[in-house]
């Protein structure tokens, strides 16, 4: 049988090195699917780049470029400026940039490009950390997650003491013409979403919820399942905005207990019962008052 | 390179000519800038260089210049949207100052180590604290090491005249580095006098579009994918490809040569290249200067020839490239140079001074000493330039230097 | 004015299949059992190394050793249990 | 004053780099000057990384230089498939040993050196710590080939250094790699 070749239509290819069972990895295949040749995209430092603009390993089948970490949106900005300017239109600019680099660091050039509404079609991979570097604590790390900076020990806090920071509500009330949350668990949303956005106009955002399994220490094999457990706990939201109107696209028939989504990941292994409950607690609080404006 | 250097701005010579109208520095920096045509403009306000943005502003509004403008959100974000509006092969401008150029600087290295040609305008003010908004040129200098060329103008017809340069230089195929034009905040960003504006054809003619072979349009047009920017590890290309950026660094030494000819050929105004000498032939004592002092020290050190005394000036127009061999050849014969910069690299001298002096090293018998002025924006006066000349004077008679750096018109 | 090229230096997109064969990554590899195949294609949906395509016939698909990393997404949620994790 | 040298070839996520910086204090336990340099980059589970260790023979002898390893003495390869895709034995100094972590025997493994030393360390580490990172086996193995540092330093270097409830059964991992490492050219273990 002759050596299975990859289909001469996909954009992100095999080769790269991203670690087995990859979230990023597995989101970015369909991204570049649905976004198609007419593409530039643009790396903030992370697992991506790393994984795959190394010298003589480049597999994205679309012109790219390396940014900084600090500046993804104003950067696409320019990119996307530029094309108009020299005469390049239609070509979507999607900066795939990570948790950090846009809730953290990068947060004061997203609210401005989101506010200017700049032409650029914005991806957030949220692997819950600064995943290349080590697994350092991020802005969007979950409360109570273990991480190498966040780490649990004897003494309080154990693991992140703050609340995972909601960037979709942030950038949704930047009013700009479509936001969304998205993970490839529920990959006919997650395509839906990615086609929506591609074919609309200004700033556009999309943060998908990308399991880990090197840093959130599961194994490589359960990411899809992660992936759903997330959204079927309502730990992760699936919804979508425009010019400010949120809907949610996929609520949990009845929603598991945070616990069964918790105990399948290292990271919260050291919770006690009580600090469970309190996470608990917070889901509960967003879905019973999602309810009662719902009805 | 001696230019026969008009010290009084000439009538505008016909055809080239639009109009000649009194500007300020920020204005006329403006204005050359329009008549390159950047295709995207990104420029955050702060004191002194706003009067560049908002006249940019002004220019697209009223259609004169077709650009985008972006009302960027800072310096940092204002530098990150034109790398990528450059990496599309458009040309592009901003402007700043001081803690704008500070927190400009992760991406001044990420456009040299890119090689986009990217033009700023840098009107020069203090380094706060204390707070103070007003001229000296720490803010440029300390960034030297950043890749990037660094030209200085005098006054605000060279401001005008060296950013449309600015554009031939940077975007040359065999240099490809961003470039500065710096000039002193209010001495000239604020000072208003006669300027020259040189008309859109005669700049047109002068200044080919941009149009880089590479480029993410380029790519996208032809289609072939390909990465800008991508990683390489130590054993890889890192190190070859930082070799030949600074190879390209040493090729726009010639370049702001040749341009400074071609411009002063086609608009009727030389500058003088990398630097400009003034009565050094057979000067004792040459005080290098940079900016706008260097008019003052002209009228002090004719003041002196008249009385005798053997002293000239050296204006450095290039501080990055720095050219050395250039410096070391001009002054072989010349037993005294001072070096005079509103600037001062803490722990040491100032900046300009420590070059000038590492390129005359093998000039023996040569004595050199830095003077330190005007820092804050502190008034510098001929009584103070008459000061430095004593000081070298005295030195090239008594053979020796009191202090290296000496700062002057600062009360003890 | 052509930008001189061997200045810049960027890298073209490539799926040449030497330099980066991540297939021998692996601790263990997934193996079908094409009779129990379906052809839903989710194991090519959600395979992050994009290593899973249709085989020749139609009738089921094949698994890419060369770059499959053995993550065992796709035994994990391949409807009949058609793949099983033998090790490497 | 002599300085020996090792070299570590493995895949990310198989705890090189760690094992570097766990043998360096029991060499110096030892009385041994000591240097350990995890080889810096973008460690890829499953990509190949390196790690090097410089050891003396006093603790007050020098270590002249800050490089990689080139010319090892010992080299350690804790995953067998490297061999297809590396030259382990690149600058394998005269009467240096390389060891291999395998299932198979030396003579069948073409690594054309004279001493060639294996160890089953993926068994053992599934065996003892119940896991695929095999660091602590090689170390137990480096005791054994080198003879330059004892099972009790490595044990005791290992209890220092981990999280308290993997310090047993990483110990036991090097005790059974130090007990189970087959050394054809018979250094018997001090």
């Amino acid at each position: 049988m002759k050596d299975p070749q990859p289909r001469d239509d996909k954009l992100f290819v095999q080769g790269h090195t991203m670690c087995p069972g990859c979230g990023v990895a597995l989101s970015v295949n369909h991204i570049m699917d649905i976004l198609g040749e007419d593409t530039v995209v643009l790396f903030s430092p992370g697992c991506l780049s790393a994984a795959s603009t190394i010298e003589d390993n480049y597999r994205f089948r679309v012109p790219s470029a390396h940014m900084g970490l600090v500046h993804s949106a104003a950067f696409a900005a320019g990119v996307s400026a530029g094309l108009e300017q020299v005469g390049v239109d239609d070509v979507t600019v999607a900066p795939l940039a990570g948790d950090g680099a846009t809730a953290d660091i990068g947060f004061q050039a997203l609210s401005a490009a989101a506010e200017r509404n700049d032409d650029v079609l914005y991806f957030c991979h949220d692997n819950e950390a600064y995943a290349n570097t080590g697994m350092q604590g991020s802005g969007t790390t979950p409360m109570g997650a273990a991480t190498s900076t966040t780490p649990a020990g004897r003494v309080a806090p154990y693991g992140k003491s703050s609340r995972k920071k909601d960037l979709f509500k942030l950038i949704t009330d930047h009013n700009v013409p479509y936001a969304a949350t998205a993970t490839p668990g529920y990959l006919g949303d997650f395509k839906e979403k990615v086609t929506k956005a591609k074919e609309t106009n200004g700033f556009r955002f999309i943060q998908i919820f990308d399991p880990c399994p090197e840093g959130w220490k599961f194994d490589g094999s359960r990411t899809v399942e992660i992936s759903k457990r997330a959204v079927q706990s309502g730990m992760w939201v699936l919804a979508e905005s425009e010019y400010g109107e949120i809907e949610i696209t996929r609520k949990p028939a009845d929603r598991e207990p945070v616990d069964e989504y918790l105990e399948l990941q290292d990271r919260f292994n050291h919770l006690s019962d009580a600090e469970v409950a309190q996470i608990q607690a917070a889901v509960d609080e967003f879905w019973d008052g999602y309810m009662e404006a719902e009805v | 390179m001696t230019a026969e250097q008009p010290r009084v701005t000439p009538e505008p010579t016909d055809e080239t000519a639009a109009e000649t109208r009194v500007l300020t520095g920020n204005e006329a920096a403006a204005h050359g800038a329009k008549l390159a045509r950047p295709e995207v403009v990104s420029a955050y306000p702060i004191t002194p260089q706003s009067a560049i943005s908002e006249t940019m502003a002004g220019f697209v509004a009223s259609g004169e210049l077709d650009a985008k403008l972006f009302r960027i959100e800072s310096e940092h974000s204002a530098m990150s949207s034109l790398i990528g509006a450059s990496l599309t092969g458009a040309r592009t401008f901003t402007a700043t100052a001081s803690n704008g150029l500070f927190y400009m600087a992760e991406m001044l290295h990420f456009a040299s180590g890119g090689r986009l040609p990217i033009v700023m305008a840098v009107a020069n003010r203090a380094a706060s604290p204390p707070w103070n908004v007003w001229g000296d040129q720490s803010d440029s200098l300390s960034q030297r090491d950043s890749g990037w060329i660094q030209l200085y103008a005098e006054n605000c017809q060279e401001a005008l005249d060296l950013l449309i340069q600015a554009y031939r230089i940077a975007e040359s195929d065999d240099v490809m580095l961003p470039a500065m034009v710096a000039f002193d905040g209010f001495q000239v960003s604020h000072i208003s006098e006669p300027v020259v504006i040189p008309s859109q054809e005669a700049v047109d003619d002068f200044l080919p579009p941009y149009d880089p072979e590479d480029s993410l349009a380029q790519s996208l047009v032809d289609g072939d994918p390909k990465a800008f920017h991508h990683i390489t590890p130590p054993e890889a290309s890192f190190f070859e490809y930082k070799y030949r950026q600074a190879q390209a660094g040493e090729r726009a030494k010639d370049r702001i040569e040749e341009v400074d000819r071609l411009f002063g050929e086609r608009f009727g105004r030389r500058w003088g290249g990398l630097f400009d000498p003034y009565r050094v032939d057979d000067a004792g004592v040459v005080l290098v200067t940079l900016g706008s002092l260097t008019t003052t020290a002209k009228a002090v050190a004719d003041e002196y020839r008249e009385k005798d005394l053997p002293v000239g000036v050296l204006k450095l127009r290039s501080f990055r490239p720095f050219p050395e061999d250039e410096l070391a050849t001009v002054l072989e014969d010349v037993p005294v140079v001072g070096v005079v910069e509103k600037d001062h690299s803490f722990g040491l001298t100032g900046s300009v001074y420590g070059d000038v002096a590492a390129a005359l090293t093998n000039v023996d018998g040569q004595l050199t000493q830095n003077f330190v002025t005007g820092l804050g924006g502190r008034e510098v006066t001929t009584e103070h330039i008459r000061e430095m000349y004593d000081a070298l004077l005295e030195t090239h008679d008594t053979g020796c230097v009191d202090r290296r750096s000496r700062w002057v018109g600062v009360s003890r | 004015m052509p930008h001189s090229p061997e200045d810049l230096e960027t890298i073209p997109f490539t799926t040449e299949r030497q330099s980066r064969r991540t297939g021998n990554w692996r601790f263990s590899r997934p193996e079908l059992a094409e009779e129990d195949c379906i052809m839903c294609e989710l194991c090519i949906e959600f395979c992050p190394d994009v290593s899973i395509h249709q085989a020749e016939s139609e009738e089921s698909v094949v698994v890419d050793y060369d770059y499959c990393k053995g993550c065992g997404i796709c035994a994990q949620v391949c409807p009949t249990d058609a793949f099983t994790m033998e090790d490497e | 004053m002599t300085v020996h040298r090792v070299r570590f070839h493995a895949r990310g996520g198989q705890g090189a780099v760690t094992a570097a910086k766990v043998i360096a204090p029991a060499l110096y336990r030892e009385g041994r000057n000591v240097q350990a340099v995890p080889a810096f980059g973008v460690e890829r589970r499953g990509a190949p990384v390196h790690a090097y260790v410089k050891y003396t023979d006093a603790v007050d002898e020098l270590i002249p230089t800050r490089t990689y390893v080139h010319e090892p003495d010992y080299v350690l390869c804790l995953d067998e498939t490297l061999l297809e895709t590396e030259d382990v034995t690149a600058g394998l100094q005269p009467g240096g040993a390389v060891v291999i972590n395998t299932a198979r025997s030396p003579d069948d493994l073409d690594v054309d050196v004279d001493r060639v030393a294996t160890v089953d360390a993926g068994r053992i580490a599934q065996e003892a710590v119940g896991s695929t990172i095999v660091n602590t086996v090689a170390l137990g193995s480096f005791a054994a080939v080198s003879g330059d540092v004892s099972i009790e330093n490595v044990v005791e270097a290992i209890m220092e250094r981990f999280p308290a409830d993997i310090q047993e059964p990483n110990a036991e991992a090097a005790r059974l790699g130090y007990e189970q490492t087959a050394v054809p050219w018979g250094t018997a273990p001090s």
